[in-house]
């Protein structure tokens, strides 16, 4: 084939994976908003109506169990794993470890970046059958933390890592402890640790496979913290499947409320970033 | 029970055959004593599997425990029947031929085994659309009732081996009913209740019962022939009209004795409780069974 | 005066001396909590498998195509096969157009196509994967069922493993995308000037030139998606069509190692080996996930090597 | 000294429109004179880079530039052409300011743009030409046993003459060369300035640089741009010695003063007295 | 001039440990005088930075790094002493190459390290430590206006000199400056050497620079290092008019050799004839 017909194709090619990636994205998010949109705008309380003693049978109410479950579950899940991964990802810095032990971290946090979070599922169900609780909001919260953890630990510890050295040099310079100078540095990082908090808090929201097993599917209102519970992707994928049109009219409302919800992360954390990038050293200059 | 096990919640789970049911009992007797519930499907299987791990209060179960089950101190007492009921498409294309004359139980064995693929087998006629047999994946007492059933007098199927002569498997009786509502060409099994409509007891969906030609002699005689209302059908089976399996008792177990809540709850079922049986798409079990489950209950294990 | 300056800032530095301790235990213990979870996890579900691997020959059960708990048959070829099949079926769909997409973002797009392009494909890739599953099921499933399986000769429903690899592949694309295009980004423009400056094509700087020098970048890329694709739960669970046998073709139903967990934890936990079986199954997913991130961790190091600039 | 042009531009002018807008070329015409090694010199910023590559229409993988009036290699247009651009580019090489080797073996960096352009018949011909190409930028000899080692894994003075042999080997008619000195030490730059010694009398070499040394040291003809504009172009000599535009005059001064001041010493030169 | 020392070091060795270890500093003993201006100079590599972390053992940030011999700031130890490093850093101050502020406001930024030290009773006494420590530096007209605006919004040069007064804010007696000039444009720079200029008379400041102009013009005594060992040590005008040893004498000759080729002029000094 002549090298410009070889160009042209590729070149053809390349727009066309393109533009098939982006139609397909808004088929898809357009069907959610659309079909979600509607059930979802037509009666926007089924959001804020807690579910009835059937609702899983005839969609009586509405799924405030699971929006709660959500805010509940993954929520305080950030919080720990976001305390967690930064500590992670501080201690492997420089100053705290040295390289081969943060190598050997880092080989064990890819693992578990990798590992499929229905093992964190079933690694939870078995502790908790181990120690003869029952599932609850509890387990939920600590299965979606395991999986948050290591995603922000990667995401914080590169941010740390991107952090200029000067920074470090600067508050010892002026007689700052390790922890002030880890503190520091966190600061100069801040846009990079919040994208990977954010991250780490969106794919949290988006699980189904690690709260399957362990907040107890409940479709009552959340009772307390070793009471049963559900989030919106498991009613979800409970809701699909179901025969009553309503029901399953409903899972398109609750993906409505779960793209928007993410949506409005991924915005609130651009703008946060952006916000912080002004105070980040160099950030003006690189 | 201690803080971890959630306190004061009744917790329930296991086949979505009595699934209705119980949760309309739950409803009524929730307000009746302040008692909270949840309750969730799975499979029978799923029941069992979690009063063992001490995951709820009460099994619901589709069928008997198993002698295994008993041995590791299951404890179980009838609570009502239910039947399971061939299912196809409203539009199936021989739904005339269905309705008119019925299946007998080889007929279905050969369709459930893929031994004939195509509805114009089935009825002798000029079609030859392919049958999709629908199962159940997940662990349901029904879709063992119906290997039993349609195993024949002395043999049965395995819920693994209909799992895999299938052309596939859904996760629960509701998402069976979509599969058949959505597919002319389908055909599998339903708790009845999710055949008939709940509330009004007709046949309003896309889903119709297949007629049970029990003796096998290719029409539907006039006892053979109760599946217009859910009503009708549910005396049938009363009245012993329909066969055992497919229909079969329900069960509510509990890992060695049940809790406090949980046994008051169970009491209230056999007594109270199956006045709502017949409204609500089941069969109540016959006094002297019920007296027997009642003494079984104050006895325990 | 300088006294009290003095005595202030005693008592000061004391507090401060004790917060460095005290964090500094702090994070030597999140330091290795990382270790220590992955040690817990593996351990823990290494012993609840003992059962199994007690009773039964692993090789065995590992190359039998019979699964039947309440029969103690337990082979998990048909799983296994299952989720290789849909692995290599989401890859062999995903990763070229995933290539090809983030080249063109990378390379050809520009200006306002390019943000507008790349920062929703940044967005999609937070979508959670249930909404693909849904969406799925009104979409793809009646389109494969209805058009494309009976259009090659085989009958099916629309549930089974070409849909979940089709779905899966629109999961994890913008995955691949995004980071994909990272690396073609980070790659200095004199590699682009010294190509085209000999007059090479822009497409022949982009094959010979930046897709190996951004390849251990792109390599991690797809192996990042290649881990979701294997370990994808919700979606196979919502469209395989749960049936455990070896599938026939690529319109079979299945099933893969997530989904036997999802479709059978919850039953039979009365008999133990199943338990066992199936927390095995989650030790399977946890050794695979190792080796891989092992052999890749090998072979970025030798393509870094090979293809540096 | 031959004086007909290789490359003429003609009113060459060159816009950024991105967040704003840049002229950062504002009409330049110039003629290149074969065979020569022409210099490019001018404050950082004045458009030296902008300049080099509108030649070949490098620019052009840099979004938003626009580009009015025309350039010329020999009789043909680079800009009003049918031709596809690698054509062109193959007719007038670049080597960019930072030593690149691309993600090849050192053999296949030499043999990349010959192979592209199919332009050889057997593998012994190819060989032939690597070698001799590398032997032309006196590289031959470091690294005949290690052709089929990464590039990269050259040092950086070696990776630049490296790029020097890679676009000689496609036989362009004119070499640009932006800054290639800059990113090497005293030692590497040697190397490369007299690689490019020995090539101006077969090659047509337009080289920008920023130190007025070099410029005195390799080029026949020094052209200075000044905010986009061209100021003076003349021979060296007559450049250094004679500057016609008060401009020239003063960055030429400017340059060495600075440069004088840094390095210390005591001199009589003029410059010493100027100001930093 | 006073000669009493601020600063001495004994045998000062440092090692880095790491995958090849490098000697980076062969036990240097030397003496840095009160209220004086010392720069160290030397080739890249020889261990200037090395030694200047080493004063207040900012090296330690480093993984691997070892040290032997001792530093005396006054009568006491820097290494055999039971305060913990910070108070010692707090008395020996820092300032890095690359002007970095912290990412806080600019009023933060010099606050920093007083705000840690806890060494203020009251907000007014924060805000006249932070004028007048911005006046110190120069920075106070240009930047009293927008002390809430985040520090990293300056210019660099304008970095730079914050960092100064950041560092002077903790009231060290001694200041470590890295290259403080060398990522700075010319004027910049000079307004910054302006600063160090005033600011000796009241502080011990000790300086590394790779320009052999900026020693001249700034120091009162120099430091030669090379490959990790004391050359030479001296005042600066005897250092540079007299220098004791070959190397030195080689070492200020190269630069000036180097520098002015670049230059390019005609020169009588003797360094004209070094080659390069
Ligand atoms: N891609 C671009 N987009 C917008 N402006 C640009 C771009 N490239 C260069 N410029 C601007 O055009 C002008 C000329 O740039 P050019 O790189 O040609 O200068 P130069 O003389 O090579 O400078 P230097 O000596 O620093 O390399 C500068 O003002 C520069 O900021
Ligand atoms: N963290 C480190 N680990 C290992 N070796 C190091 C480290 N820091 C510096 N070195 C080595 O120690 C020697 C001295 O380095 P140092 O930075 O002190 O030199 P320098 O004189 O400041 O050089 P420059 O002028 O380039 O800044 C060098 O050979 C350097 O490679
Ligand atoms: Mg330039
Ligand atoms: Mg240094
Ligand atoms: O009632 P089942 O779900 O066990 O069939």
């Amino acid at each position: 084939m002549d090298r410009y017909t070889e160009q042209r194709l590729f070149s053809a090619l390349a727009r066309g994976a393109a533009a098939l990636v982006v139609a397909v994205m808004i088929l898809v998010v357009a069907v959610t908003i659309f079909r979600g949109g509607r059930v979802f705008l037509t009666d926007p309380a089924i959001a804020i109506t807690p579910p009835g003693s059937r609702y899983m049978l005839e969609g009586d109410g509405g799924f405030l169990h699971a929006v709660l479950g959500s805010i509940f579950i993954v929520g305080p899940a950030t919080v720990v794993s976001a305390v967690l991964a930064v500590s992670t990802a501080m201690y492997l810095q420089s100053d705290y470890s040295s390289e081969r032990f943060s190598d050997a971290v880092n080989m064990f946090l890819n693992v578990l970046w990798g590992t499929p979070p229905i093992v964190y599922g079933v690694f939870v169900l078995t502790v908790i059958i181990a120690i003869g609780a029952r599932t609850s909001l509890f387990f939920g919260i600590v299965a979606i933390a395991i999986f948050q953890y290591p995603i922000m630990t990667r995401y914080t510890d590169e941010a740390l890592r991107s952090a200029p050295d000067a920074v470090r040099e600067t508050t010892y310079g002026l007689g700052a402890t390790r922890f002030e100078t880890a503190v520091m540095t966190v600061r100069a990082a801040l846009p990079g640790v919040i994208a990977g908090i954010i991250m780490g808090f969106a794919r949290g929201i988006g699980d189904a496979a690690t709260v399957l097993f362990t907040a107890g599917r409940s479709t009552n209102m959340p009772g307390g913290p070793f009471q049963g519970a559900t989030t919106l992707p498991v009613l979800i994928f409970d809701q699909a499947m179901s025969f009553n049109a309503e029901v399953r009219s409903h899972a398109y409302a609750a993906s409505f409320v779960l793209i928007v919800a993410v949506l409005s992360l991924i915005i609130v954390s651009k703008l946060l970033a952006g916000r912080y990038a002004r105070y980040a050293p160099g950030g003006r200059h690189s | 029970t201690s803080f971890l096990d959630g306190g004061d919640t009744v917790r329930i789970s296991g086949g979505v055959g009595p699934l209705p049911m119980v949760e309309v009992w739950a409803d009524i007797y929730g307000d009746e004593t302040d008692t909270s519930f949840d309750i969730s499907g799975g499979g029978t299987g799923v029941g069992v599997s979690d009063v063992f791990n001490n995951q709820v209060d009460i099994a619901m179960m589709g069928r008997e425990p198993e002698g295994e089950e008993v041995d590791q101190g299951l404890f179980a007492v009838p609570m009502l029947i239910d039947t399971v009921v061939g299912t196809v498409n409203a539009d199936n294309p021989v739904i005339d031929e269905l309705q008119e004359n019925g299946l007998s139980r080889a007929d279905m064995e050969a369709i459930f085994t893929k031994e004939v693929d195509t509805w114009g087998e089935v009825v002798d006629a000029d079609v030859d659309e392919e049958i999709t047999v629908y199962g159940r994946s997940d662990a349901s007492a029904a879709y063992k009732q119906w290997g039993d059933f349609l195993g024949g007098e002395d043999d049965a199927y395995s819920e693994n081996e209909l799992e895999n002569l299938s052309d596939g498997n859904h996760n629960g009786d509701q998402q069976v009913a979509e599969a058949i509502a959505g597919n002319e060409n389908a055909i599998s099994l339903n708790n009845i209740n999710y055949v008939y409509d709940l509330e009004s007891g007709e046949l309003e969906g896309d889903v119709r019962p297949i007629p049970l030609d029990r003796d096998g002699d290719g029409e539907l005689s006039e006892e053979e022939d109760f599946y217009e209302t859910r009503d009708e059908f549910l005396a049938a089976v009363e009245a012993g009209q329909y066969p055992a399996p497919p229909a079969r008792e329900m069960f509510l177990a509990s890992n060695g004795d049940f809790d406090e809540d949980a046994r008051e709850f169970v009491e209230w079922v056999l007594s109270d409780g199956q006045e709502f049986v017949r409204d609500n798409g089941y069969v109540p079990l016959e006094d002297d069974r019920l007296e027997e489950a009642q003494d079984n209950l104050a006895e325990g294990p | 005066m300088a006294e009290t300056t003095e005595s202030r800032s005693d008592g000061r530095l004391g507090r401060r001396l004790l917060t460095e301790r005290l964090s500094s235990h702090w994070l030597r213990g999140a330091g290795y909590f990382a270790i220590g979870l992955f040690v817990l996890i593996v351990l823990t579900l290494l012993y609840q498998s003992l059962p199994l691997l007690s009773e039964y020959s692993l090789v065995q059960m590992l190359t039998s195509s019979n699964w039947d708990p309440a029969q103690n048959e337990f082979g998990f070829l048909p799983a296994i096969v299952g989720t290789i099949y849909v692995t290599i079926l989401t890859m062999a769909m995903g990763t070229p157009i995933a290539i090809l997409a983030a080249i063109y973002i990378a390379e050809y797009a520009e200006g306002r196509a390019k943000t507008l392009v790349s920062s929703f494909i940044d967005v999609l890739a937070a979508i959670p994967s249930v909404i693909f599953g849904l969406v799925a099921l009104i979409v793809v499933v009646p389109f494969v069922g209805d058009y494309l399986a009976p259009a090659v000769g085989s009958s099916a429903t629309g549930l089974g493993i070409f849909t979940v690899s089709l779905v899966m592949a629109i999961v994890v694309t913008p995955f691949m995308i995004s980071l994909s295009v990272e690396s073609l980004e980070a790659l200095p423009d004199e590699l682009r000037e010294s190509s085209l400056g000999v007059g090479a094509t822009q497409w022949e700087t982009i094959r010979i030139v930046l897709l190996r020098a951004a390849g251990p970048g792109i390599f991690s890329a797809v192996l990042l998606g290649f881990g979701r694709v294997f370990g994808a739960t919700i979606v196979p669970a919502m469209l395989i069509g749960g049936q455990t046998h070896l599938p026939s073709s690529p319109f079979a139903t299945g099933q893969t190692l997530p989904t036997l967990i999802v479709n059978d934890f919850g039953e039979l936990m009365s008999l133990p080996l199943t338990q066992s079986a199936l927390i095995f199954v989650g030790l399977m997913l946890v050794i695979v996930v190792w080796l891989f991130n092992f052999g890749a961790m090998l072979l970025r190091q030798r393509l870094q090597q090979r293809w540096q600039f | 000294m031959t004086t007909n042009a290789a490359l003429t531009t003609e009113n060459l002018a060159v816009t950024y429109v991105g967040d704003r807008e840049v002229d950062a070329l504002k009409g330049v015409s110039l003629e290149f004179p074969m065979n020569q090694l022409t210099a490019i010199i001018g404050p950082s910023g004045c458009g030296k880079s902008t300049l080099l590559k509108s030649l070949n229409r490098l620019h052009e993988i840099q979004p938003h530039a626009e580009v009015s009036g025309d350039v010329h290699l020999g009789e043909q247009s680079v800009y009003n052409t049918d031709d596809p651009v690698p054509e062109i580019r193959k007719q007038i090489g670049y080597v960019p300011q930072t030593p690149t080797a691309l993600p090849l073996s050192i053999y296949e960096n030499v043999a990349y743009g010959v192979k592209i352009h199919g332009e050889y018949d057997s593998k012994e011909e190819l060989d032939d030409l690597v070698e001799t190409y590398l032997r032309k930028v006196n590289l031959w000899e470091e690294v005949k046993d290690r052709l089929d080692t990464p590039g990269a894994e050259l040092s950086t003075g070696q990776i630049q003459r490296l790029c020097l042999a890679r676009s000689l080997a496609v036989e362009p008619d004119v070499l640009l060369c932006d800054e290639v000195t800059s990113a090497l030490d005293p030692i590497s730059a040697e190397s490369v300035e007299e690689t490019l010694e020995s090539l101006k009398e077969e090659y047509t070499i337009i080289m920008v640089t920023h130190s007025m040394d070099q410029a005195k040291r390799l080029a026949d003809e020094v052209v200075f741009l000044y905010l986009g504009e061209l100021v003076e172009a003349n021979d060296t000599r007559s450049f250094f010695e004679n500057p016609q535009h008060e401009r020239t005059r003063e960055f030429v001064k400017g340059h060495t003063a600075v440069e004088y001041t840094e390095s210390g010493g005591v001199s009589t030169t003029e410059s010493a007295t100027a100001d930093r």
